[in-house]
């Protein structure tokens, strides 16, 4: 609470920049548009155009917001149009692709912090992974899967997956290693077995680094989903909805699609962060 | 049945590994890196062999690096049009404003709860959403990809500069006050110092989402050459194994970039807990 | 009966600047039901040799016994409870919780765990506390509490790494009268690392003096003082003239770090 | 039977022919239970089916052709689409009026992934290097819309008549500010959505059945989408999943589309393929295709579904 | 000549489970020259009561005066050297480095500078660790590292928050004889905490104990000791009584925790 004020500052003075740009940026077809009329303009009646184009180069935030109300509350949430459909059909596959990329990074700091051959072998490679164009590869795996037979949610949630698992991965190698000499010392002279300390003291003492990775990767599952949906002739999706948008030099779809994602993506990480204060109070080491 | 030779190279490799590994030395931690790059290597171009994989689909790897070494001069022009102009300088441009801002909101803890709400959110935002606006503001060539980078790593790095400018201890800060340090010197020889770490990890997280911004961005419109370009035409070409060289020339660009800002990391921030333990 | 046996133990580090010969030819017999205190400089190899004895670490040189096996046996055996400098409590395990883990462990029933847990934090007097996180603790109480932790599973031996270095001295009187009881009652016998003269001289049966660059002990003090020992013992002359005794021991041997 | 039609772009009036059969029955009353994948801009068609993700694909001779050549088996065996609608459209602003004179120095937008080969061809034709230069023209990777002619990034942008250029006027430029180019009028005009599949599809006489009946119910949808634009536009949207096309836009899309399948039955007119053929090998030093292609097109089909 | 004058100092931290009133109603007079310790029980405000002094803490209510002017004052002034419990040296300078920070703060000139760190680093024995790292010293070093850098710049006042509680006897007495050795002859003013009670006897001319909840002083004992005092005056019968005065002060205000 103590930092809405200042939240709200910035968000105005963000507001009222995007205005100046808005009229800066589309003036200069408002005013091709006159020549080509041969009309004169006055300033207020420029402003005002610029403000309400069709396709505007930059669209203004009451077009966007009308835009965004339009998609949310102006459709039935069934229909192709509405952007809860779309937003559904992304986060779908968002979490599919979060779920596989946990997994396999949870399981591959597993196998790094147990085995020395994977510890020497893996990381560098998983760097390399990321550094591989995923927008370039997407419709690839999107061909290959569908000449599997396999199509809709799963190639989009394997890039999602792509994308996901790498913060997971760096985090909980960093969390399962965070325990210190003295308390794997403890274990030891408990003479505990491996599965044990993992179980009571790995585990535990990774969860905060798990969260905080967690928060990263399902904002980087929702960019691959995007991804996905992007070039490979997805139908659906917010993604797909940028793209049409795009097409047809729909500008106010665009950025309606942009801040549908955004806010999608802010509410994931705002629900991982409170699962992540349930957790750690019921573990007892929120304080 | 034919899966068994793929089975046999995976076993015999992993037994290697896992004998090599446990000496643990410099020498032989990178031959196991490699000997595991190599048996993915292998084991891809025995698979698209044995199964008769059509090259449309999967090029073989001797296939990819015939390519490669067929278009070295295209690839060098991409990698120029792509990396050098638009990842690097973006990055470094992103950089630069991401470390000018955070200083100059250090001072002020009301820029710093209003900005870095919102700046978490725009770094969540899907990237890819404005490359089409920013090419369509700043033209075709590098400069618009390069304004995509700039937008995409300029808020990992804000976040991360920001948290390190407010993470020295108490103590440390207490010892200024009692020397009573003028704010320069504070930020020069106390904050800037113990913010290093942290502005490193946001420098090595961007470096990989650079060359992300700057290949998506060129899928939005470009010019004659570029990674990105490259990509989609070569693949409307049918020419895969021209794409999987280029991937493989991003994955090397990217993997060195990366490799680049850890050793600067590893030279500015010796100090560090991390950077002084071998193991974790 | 001998509870622990090292002979000519040496243990040698391998680090990058070279090796670090942390223990050179150390031989020492302790009894069983004894209780000993090693004292020195920092940096003399006490950590170390308590972390031979307790299977943490392997001498490089030289053999240990431990109850008549050999130390990884003894830990096998959970023959030994270790108790660190710093508590050292799992964060997301309350105190009972804490003190419960080495005994899920070694697989001790429910109605056998609640009950050791009773017992050992009413005698470190945390009995009230049981419920509570370590970090809603004071120092002084989570290293009570860690110390409740080594005395669960009631080892025959217990080893002590500067329990109380960070504790204050009245709190730490407190400590050392409770622990001499405890000693006392149960015929424990008893490794205890200490920086303190004083404390080594009130608690101990024997003091072993260590000297560092090498690691090796320099003289081995058998304590004339009587088992019952109220805390103004301290003041008798007897008292001071052993603790000054250690003292030349130290000084023998110390070079200035 | 189930049968998949891989599409070249995303789902519009263009296809509008597929959607009317699909969703008029057509395809059903010929027993063919058809799945229509919409494409996009980084699907190829050709890549879909050398992988198996489709049975027959809607793609443009010239990309089929290239295909072909890189080994990829590609055989027409339809032409719903007799006319070209691809066209260059420059801003009239820019003082371009004759090809011939006036591209040099120009920049000019161009779609890519496959469809950069009649550019290609009329460029090299024309004379004209695409590296840029004085002497040449700059070309650019056209993203998905006509914004840079809009904001004038280029002189000229690649334009359908049915598609493209109807954004160009909505967007509020009036035709008398406008050039157009026609690959029709140029003489390099090649054939576009056409429908291939694999030479081995076409070994299996049960398939090759099947495609008579695909391909006789998708022109009796073509035929009934020429003449009731109104409902094959409804239809379109009523697939349309994005939900971005607007009706206004896809009717008009489908009467300029008539426009371009009215010649056709089906059948690929030999005279159209030869011209194509020599478009795409007139390239100069770099023609698209180097040799004459063989057996890139077959009869057997059409013949069958149109008798 | 008053050096630090408090007169009814209370200083209250407001915190999320109320007020925590770290001192009530405290006043002290240090005279210059004087050496004071401060003892009492963990939390009753040493620490507190020593940062007010060095306007690291504002008083809630009462006046505090140091050298005549106000604490800020004094600070903006540079009239003191602050030495704190933990070492706190920067990890990305040498020890030399460490030293010279607060010098280049101040202005002092390359040469000066050179100089002085010579010479402080010679004074805790640590003239051939200039160039080494912080984290490449043991825990004591470092922390002879961090008064070095409090005395390198030549306040009259020395303010020392249990600087010696993290090392061993040995090393601790050494540092204390270096210390009292150090005060006598540069006649600073120190304020010094601990929780040793022969540490606070051995160095002080005033002993001020502490009591908890809320933080005040209970006793203020004036040192009958001569200032030369060799390391043996702590086996005098008058150390000893001394000492016993301190303790029971403590326990008067003691409660288990
Ligand atoms: N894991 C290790 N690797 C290398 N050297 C080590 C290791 N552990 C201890 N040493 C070195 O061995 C010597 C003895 O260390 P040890 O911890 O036993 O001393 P100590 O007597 O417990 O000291 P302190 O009183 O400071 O705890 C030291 O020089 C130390 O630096
Ligand atoms: N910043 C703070 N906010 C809230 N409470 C504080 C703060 N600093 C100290 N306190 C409280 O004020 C009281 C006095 O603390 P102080 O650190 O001065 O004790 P101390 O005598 O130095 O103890 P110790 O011997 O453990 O160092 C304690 O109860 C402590 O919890
Ligand atoms: C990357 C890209 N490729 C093609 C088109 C244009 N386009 C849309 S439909 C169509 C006809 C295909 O049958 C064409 C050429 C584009 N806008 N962007
Ligand atoms: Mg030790
Ligand atoms: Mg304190």
């Amino acid at each position: 609470m103590r930092s809405a004020l200042p939240i709200l500052t910035v968000l105005l003075a963000i507001v009222a920049i995007w205005y100046l740009a808005a009229v800066w940026m589309n003036a200069p077809w408002v005013r091709d548009q006159a020549a080509r009329a041969d009309t004169v303009l006055t300033s207020g009646e420029l402003i005002r155009q610029t403000l309400t184009l069709e396709r505007p180069v930059l669209p203004a935030p009451h077009q966007v917001a009308a835009g965004l109300w339009e998609g949310v509350a102006g459709q039935k949430i069934t229909s192709k149009r509405s952007l809860v459909w779309h937003g559904w059909v992304t986060l779908s596959a968002t979490l599919a692709g979060f779920a596989i990329g946990t997994a396999a990074g949870i399981g591959l700091a597993v196998g790094i912090v147990h085995n020395r051959a994977m510890d020497q072998s893996v990381m560098p490679w998983a760097v390399a992974s990321q550094t591989v164009p995923i927008l370039a590869i997407a419709p690839m795996v999107i061909v290959v899967f569908a000449s599997m037979g396999i199509t809709g949610l799963l190639p989009k949630a394997i890039i999602a997956a792509w994308l996901s698992f790498f913060p997971v991965l760096v985090g909980m190698v960093k969390g399962l290693r965070t325990p210190d000499a003295m308390q794997l010392d403890l274990m030891h002279s408990w003479n505990a077995s491996r599965a044990r300390q993992f179980w009571n003291l790995r585990l535990p003492s990774s969860l905060p680094y798990l969260f905080a990775s967690l928060k990263v990767a399902i904002a980087a599952a929702l960019v691959g989903t995007i991804v996905g949906e992007l070039p490979a002739g997805a139908t659906a999706g917010l993604g797909a909805r940028l793209l049409s948008g795009s097409y047809y030099g729909q500008t106010v779809q665009i950025w309606s699609a942009l801040f549908a994602a955004a806010i999608l993506a802010a509410a994931l990480v705002m629900l991982i962060g409170a699962v992540e204060r349930l957790t750690l109070r019921r573990m007892g080491m929120a304080r | 049945m034919s899966a068994l030779p793929i089975l046999a190279v995976w076993l015999g490799a992993l037994g290697l590994n896992t004998w090599l590994s446990r000496f643990d030395t410099r020498a032989t931690r990178l031959a196991v890196a490699l000997i595991f790059g190599a048996t993915i290597l292998i084991l891809w171009e025995m698979a698209v062999r044995i199964y008769a994989i059509p090259p449309v689909i999967l090029p073989a790897p001797s296939q990819i690096g015939a390519s490669f070494a067929r278009n070295t001069a295209i690839l060098w022009t991409d990698f120029v049009q792509t990396i050098l102009k638009g990842a690097l300088t973006g990055w470094l441009i992103g950089a630069a404003a991401a470390i000018a801002t955070a200083i100059a909101i250090d001072r002020s803890p009301f820029l710093q709860r209003g900005l870095l709400p919102i700046g978490n959110f725009v770094a969540a935002l899907p990237i890819v959403g404005i490359a089409p606006i920013l090419v369509m503001w700043f033209g075709f060539d590098w400069q618009s990809k390069a304004a995509v980078v700039v937008v995409m790593v300029f808020f990992p790095i804000l976040v991360n500069m920001v948290a390190g400018l407010a993470a020295t201890e108490p103590m440390q800060r207490d010892l200024m006050a009692t020397w009573a340090a003028p704010y320069g010197a504070s930020l020069w020889k106390l904050r800037l110092p113990a913010a290093m770490p942290f502005l490193f990890n946001g420098l090595k997280i961007t470096t990989t989402l650079a060359l992300i911004g700057a290949i998506v961005a060129e899928f939005f419109g470009s010019p004659t050459r570029g990674m990105g370009f490259r990509i989609s035409t070569a693949v409307g070409r049918l020419d895969l194994p021209l794409v999987w060289a280029e991937i493989l020339v991003a994955a090397i660009a990217g993997s060195l970039f990366y490799g680049i800002v850890a050793l600067a990391e590893k030279k500015v921030t010796f100090w560090h807990p991390s950077q002084r333990r071998q193991r974790g | 009966m001998t509870a622990i046996e090292a002979r000519d133990v040496s243990l040698t580090f391998q680090t990058a600047d070279g090796p670090v010969h942390a223990l050179k030819d150390v031989s020492l017999t302790i009894d069983r039901g004894d209780f000993v205190s090693f004292i020195g400089p920092s940096g003399c190899g006490k950590t170390t040799f308590l972390r031979a004895i307790a299977a943490l670490e392997t001498p490089t040189a030289g053999t240990l016994a431990v109850a008549g096996m050999t130390p990884d046996q003894a830990r096998r055996r959970r023959a030994y409870g270790y108790v660190f400098q710093a508590p050292g409590l799992y964060p997301w395990r309350t105190i009972a919780g804490n003190v419960s883990l080495p005994l899920e462990i070694m697989g001790f029933s429910r109605a056998d765990r609640m009950q050791r847990i009773a017992r050992v934090l009413d005698l470190v007097d945390l009995s009230s506390f049981g419920g509570k996180y370590p970090w809603q603790l004071s120092g002084g109480m989570q290293q009570r509490a860690s110390i409740a932790r080594a005395l669960a599973f009631d080892a025959d031996i217990l080893l002590m790494d500067e329990p109380f270095g960070a504790l204050d001295e009245i709190v730490r009187d407190r400590l050392n009268e409770a622990l001499l009881d405890l000693w006392k009652k149960t015929g424990k016998t008893i490794g205890f690392v200490t920086h303190s003269i004083p404390e080594a001289v009130y608690l101990s049966t024997r003091i072993v003096v260590m000297s560092p660059r090498p690691g090796r002990i320099t003289r081995v003090i058998d304590s004339p003082l009587p088992p019952e020992r109220p805390l103004e013992i301290r003041d008798t002359p007897e008292f001071i003239a052993l603790a000054q005794q250690v003292r030349e021991g130290l000084r023998e041997g110390h070079s200035y770090d | 039977q189930e049968l998949t039609l891989q599409l070249k772009w995303v789902t519009q009036a263009q296809f509008a022919g597929y959607y009317v059969a699909k969703d008029k029955g057509f395809y059903e009353e010929e027993g063919l239970d058809v799945t229509i994948l919409p494409g996009g801009p980084d699907i190829a068609p050709t890549q879909v089916l050398a992988g198996g993700g489709a049975d027959v694909i809607v793609e443009w001779m010239p990309a089929a052709l290239a295909a072909r050549e890189k080994g990829l088996p590609l055989v027409n065996i339809a032409q719903p689409f007799k006319a070209s609608g691809m066209m260059l459209t420059c801003l009239k602003e820019s003082g371009i009026s004759d090809p011939k004179t006036d591209f040099k120095g120009k920049t000019l937008g161009v779609w890519f992934s496959g469809n950069e080969y009649p550019f290609l061809s009329w460029m090299s034709q024309l004379g004209l290097s695409t590296e840029g230069g004085p002497d040449g023209v700059t070309v650019l990777k056209q993203g998905f819309n006509v914004d840079p002619l809009l904001q004038k990034q280029a002189a000229c942008i690649s334009t359908m008549t049915y598609n493209e250029y109807g954004q160009v006027l909505d967007a509020g430029i009036a035709p008398e500010d406008l050039v157009t180019f026609k690959y029709e009028d140029q003489g390099v005009a090649t054939l576009e959505d056409g429908l291939y599949v694999l030479e081995s599809t076409l070994q299996d006489q049960a398939k090759v059945a099947d495609l008579v009946k695909f391909v006789r119910a998708s022109m009796k949808g073509w035929k009934y989408a020429e003449e009731n634009p109104q409902e094959a536009a409804e239809i379109v949207l009523e697939n349309d999943e994005t939900g971005a096309q607007t009706l206004d836009h896809q009717v008009r899309m489908v009467k300029e589309i008539g426009k371009l399948t009215a010649g056709s039955n089906g059948t690929l007119d030999e005279a159209d393929y030869q011209r194509t053929v020599d478009t795409l090998m007139a390239g100069g030093s770099d023609p698209v295709i180097s040799k004459t292609p063989e057996g890139a097109f077959t009869h057997d089909v059409t013949r069958q579904a149109v008798n």
